[in-house]
């Protein structure tokens, strides 16, 4: 059934999600060359891969994202893949199309695909045709009060005025009631004119206390699609994701079925293929809205490895190579309870970045314990990348020993000489809510941090 | 690692003992001592690599001694380092190799100061890019620059080809070309020196 | 349901042992008291535990096997339950004794079933009344020739003759048909005579090329008892296991669920409770035979707890604090394949012990790996204990992939300093027969070392 | 570690030192020059690096030397830490802490080597069991000894209760009962000291 060999894979990545790819590439018998940035020469995924390539300074923009330095690279070193991981140049619908260009297998779905989706308003588009539910509303912009008040008693109240131009919470506000409705128009208009010189509002439903759920796909590239259930990740701050699960407390069997089926009936419909995710908003009343489609690996795919025993990384080359899904929904059972924490190099209260020289490193062992990380002791967090230096994973039979088990793996991780969350971490473990299941993405507003 | 350090430690060696015959001829009229002995020095700079020391200091007339091992090294031990007997090197890594040995001291770590220091007099030119160098604007042409040619800040000193474009590289100094370092048709990567300068 | 309430509890061992009970009853909550011998103030079980006492001199005698020090230690700390492990006092039903006359509980079955299963005859006895097959002959001492003529042609050839006061294989001898009977049967005893002063022999049914195949059990103190399928243990060396796997490659369903019909049905007969392992004799036509049983947790627990996700010393605690069974038969369903390797302080070819100082030390991470371990970069193996310094596990969907996993965590293990076998086990996961799972208890016999 | 480590280091060193100044003394004469013995400086090397040093510095003529560790307690620093917030410390946590303090210097580790040298002048009487100390026979008994009384070898000076049997304790040595380690009824470990007798 296999249609492309590939044998030897670069990746265009760093971390721990390039060690995780090298990792898989060993399993499967492929090589690896792994690219790096100056300032990462003794980083572990050059060490770990069979060959290494130095593709420019440290800054992000003339290494890791520097498409032409990488495929040099990837020509250089006669691969037949690029492995992009997350981040970086792995959404980038123009690099997967050079690849496609050079005769290089881009692990990951087809470029237009990727356009497709990283595009708003197409995607939203996209996605209603599918028949995927999205929050009511539209990011077209309101032209009049009389519309506002129209397009607001269809939706149904609270509503959220937003500026088009938007973002960073100007311009926001949110309207409980059709009395208010006028007023608050206005002040989100001029707040929107004045801090983006644009007054141009819209409208959409208002969920007061979300939760972030999401939705791991798979799907070959002959139409074979199947999901593998979902992953809870309403624990974030500023929309960074900082713990995530899977199952999720709070979805049932049947509401896992049926965003499932909604999930990979869009991806037939699309013609998605490689992995990929989608990502809902769930109100109090469990009604699901597609947010976007993320056409990569998550950095919380380990959580769904943990319980489904796939292996999302293997899937992904498997894919790639042309072959059939290697296994249909129903081989897919949950099992158990699977918690990961991000482990990143930042205060963990006032969240600012604190790279460093790393003096310390123990990693935890024992049952249902798994860890992802690029470090070592000794190894020095460079200022120019993500914070993330470690993902701690566990599993177990039910949600409360998991909880348990993170906890005691988080008293026996020991990371010396810069700051972690680690404390961050313990501190939601041993929170009353987070133990009940009881939470929303408004969490770590309502956590005490002192 | 130990092979290039050792090595590393050796240059270093010779280039004290260089260093002392040099400074004997300058000194033998007044202190008439008798020469260096290479044998120890080549003993100490095992000695000193088997036990992990990454710098060594030795001064003549009223003994002066110093080793040391900076932490750098330490920690080195620590990096986790597979031993891949499973998965054999493939020919490829020789693309990392030479720029190990020769990489400029950009990232001022510990593993560019030997060679730095062994080619201290020359100015390094580097890839600016990641790609194949050619030393000649075709496989029946001449090269660009051979050893020993003088070259202009604007003198094209070779090819690197990257994504089927032919960039020219210009050697951006000037003086004499003293060192080629990669050969002909071979991969290089971003700052891999490509030609030693004389000034 | 719970009769007995454990707070705290003494863990009366030491290595990754200690450690993986301290693990797990921090994720019960549970305090834990950590002994140990002078030569093990730096070790990590005593770093770990919430309290620490020295209970004596290095060598085990004077420490890990000293019943009134550990008895002391229990009492002044004021714990509820002693763990024993497994080794040193795990089997000692003198110790489970006076735990259980110092009113202190002792984590296994009760004293006289521990003294029954370490009484080889009566265990014998015992194990036929309750239905377990044995190997045909009995360890009763050959009279005459005749005797054994008549016996051997009961039995069936191959049979052994082997020495009652006998081990180490002198005063063996394989005897193939009736005609060499009665000379080997000289020629054994006599070299019996010669051996031991004692020319006593018996004979039994000679299997050619056996697999050890053990059945773990947990059974509550009511009565309720499960199984855990199997674990193949074949790859050893004079008695010693190297690696383990779950399942096996050679059972069936059908031989899984009646071997551990067999199992559990003993069990209840016996009336055992807390954790324990039939080991069996399986020949080359899936025939299984009762060689002994262990009354504790083993060293391979954890590839059972990997395919099942069953935390089996979280489950003998459970028991003993009086606790019905969390879970029925069909809990327990086995998921994907699970390995582990013994790293050992040793030379891998002369298996000669290695201990020393640890100077660089790196456990690997990443999907379906676990390592169960009391070191550290710096720590000193002792030279007075057992030499296995970690367990390395791997677990995925199916045994080729847990293969090329392992192969891949192998080469990701560093350790530095001291000799272990981990280049015997990536010689063992590279091996043919070993990777088509065939292959028997004389596997290591035939495996070259050069 | 690091004070006796030091203190052996620096007794090596004078002993070096000599050397030095005698070899420096025989050869002079022959070579007219102060030349370093090899085998010295192999010792030196061995004995740096297995004091774990990363640092060294000797001078001669009018002796100088530097040694230096950079990071100090690197290896201590590998060692797991576990940071048990969820589970608090117990009150019984007193029975490792008196321990660690003033264990006697028999595995000569570290922990004990500063109460070794603040009470060096006194023999400690340990516990030779695990069990609970007593000073007295019984609850309204005289204390076996006090601060200041004389001991003889077969003079009991308290009980070690284990397993309801009470294990009278002998001093063993002749000397004064100069401190007592622990409080009566207090829970003792193997080898933790009881008494501090001035012979």
């Amino acid at each position: 059934m296999s249609k492309r060999e590939i044998r030897k894979i670069l990746i265009s990545n760093r971390g721990e999600i390039a060690c995780r790819i090298i990792w898989t590439c060993k399993e499967m018998g492929i090589k690896t060359v792994a690219v790096h940035s100056e300032a990462d020469r003794e980083a572990l995924h050059v060490r770990y891969a069979d060959e290494a390539v130095c593709i420019g300074a440290a800054p992000s923009a003339q290494s890791y994202l520097n498409i032409p330095s990488i495929i040099s690279a990837a020509e250089i070193t006669n691969v037949d893949a690029i492995h992009p991981g997350y981040g970086f140049l792995a959404e980038s619908a123009t690099f997967a199309k050079i690849c496609e260009d050079c005769n290089i297998k881009f692990i990951g779905p087809r470029p237009e695909v990727i356009a497709m989706m990283g595009d708003k308003v197409e995607a939203r588009r996209t996605m209603v045709a599918a028949g995927v539910p999205v929050l009511p509303g539209s990011p077209d912009a309101i032209e009049s009060p009389e519309e506002a008040k129209r397009l607001a008693l269809e939706i149904g109240f609270p509503i959220i005025v937003k500026a088009s131009a938007g973002g960073g919470g100007r311009g926001m506000r949110i309207v409980r009631s059709a009395d208010e409705l006028e007023s608050q128009l206005e002040l989100a208009q001029s707040e929107a004119l004045a801090a983006f010189k644009n007054g141009a509002v819209y409208i959409e439903r208002y969920i007061e206390r979300p939760r972030h759920i999401e939705i791991q796909v798979l799907a070959d590239e002959h139409g074979n699609c199947i999901h593998l259930g979902e992953r809870e990740c309403s624990i974030q701050r500023r929309h960074q994701k900082l713990l995530e699960e899977a199952p999720s407390p709070v979805i049932t069997q049947e509401q896992r079925e049926m965003m499932g089926a909604v999930a990979v009936n869009a991806c037939k419909e699309i013609g998605y293929s490689n992995a990929g995710t989608f990502e809902f908003l769930l109100d109090e009343d469990g009604s699901f809205y597609f947010m976007e489609m993320n056409t990569r690996v998550q950095v919380e795919h380990p959580v769904t490895e943990m319980v489904t025993l796939a292996d999302i990384v293997r899937n992904q080359i498997r894919i790639a190579t042309g072959e059939d899904l290697q296994y249909s929904q129903d081989d897919l059972q949950i099992r158990g309870h699977a918690i990961e924490c991000r482990i990143n190099a930042e205060d963990p209260v006032r969240f600012t970045p604190s790279p460093g020289k790393i003096t310390a490193f123990n990693i935890p062992g024992g049952p249902g314990v798994r860890v992802d990380t690029a470090v070592y002791p000794g190894y020095v967090v460079p200022p120019y990348y993500d914070s993330m230096i470690a993902k701690l994973i566990v599993h177990a039979r039910t949600r409360e020993t998991a909880i348990s088990r993170m906890q005691r793996a988080l008293d026996m991780m020991v990371v010396e000489g810069i700051k972690t969350t680690i404390p961050l971490h313990k501190k939601i473990m041993a929170d009353k809510r987070f133990q009940a299941g009881d939470f929303s993405t408004k969490f770590m507003e309502e956590l005490s941090l002192d | 690692m130990s092979d290039s350090s050792a090595s590393a430690i050796a240059k270093e060696m010779e280039k004290q003992g260089g260093k002392k015959d040099d400074g004997k001829a300058g000194r033998s009229g007044s202190h008439g001592e008798p020469s260096f002995n290479m044998d120890e020095l080549r003993e100490l700079a095992e000695m000193v690599n088997e036990h992990g020391f990454t710098d060594f200091e030795f001064e003549n007339e009223n003994i002066r001694v110093r080793l040391s091992k900076t932490p750098p090294a330490s920690a080195v031990q620590y990096i986790p380092q597979p031993q891949p007997v499973a998965y054999a090197a493939p020919p490829g890594q020789g693309i990392a190799q030479p720029q190990a040995q020769a990489a400029p001291a950009a990232d001022g770590s510990a593993a560019s100061v030997p060679a730095a220091s062994a080619e201290e007099e020359l100015h390094q030119i580097t890839s600016p890019i990641v790609g194949t160098f050619y030393r000649s604007s075709g496989p029946d042409k001449e090269p660009y620059v051979k050893e020993g040619v003088q070259v202009a800040p604007s003198t094209i000193v070779c090819i690197v080809e990257a994504m089927k474009l032919m960039n020219e590289i210009e050697a951006e100094v000037t003086g004499e070309v003293v060192k080629i370092y990669v050969e002909n048709g071979q991969p290089v990567e971003y700052g891999q020196p490509l030609f030693g300068i004389r000034k």
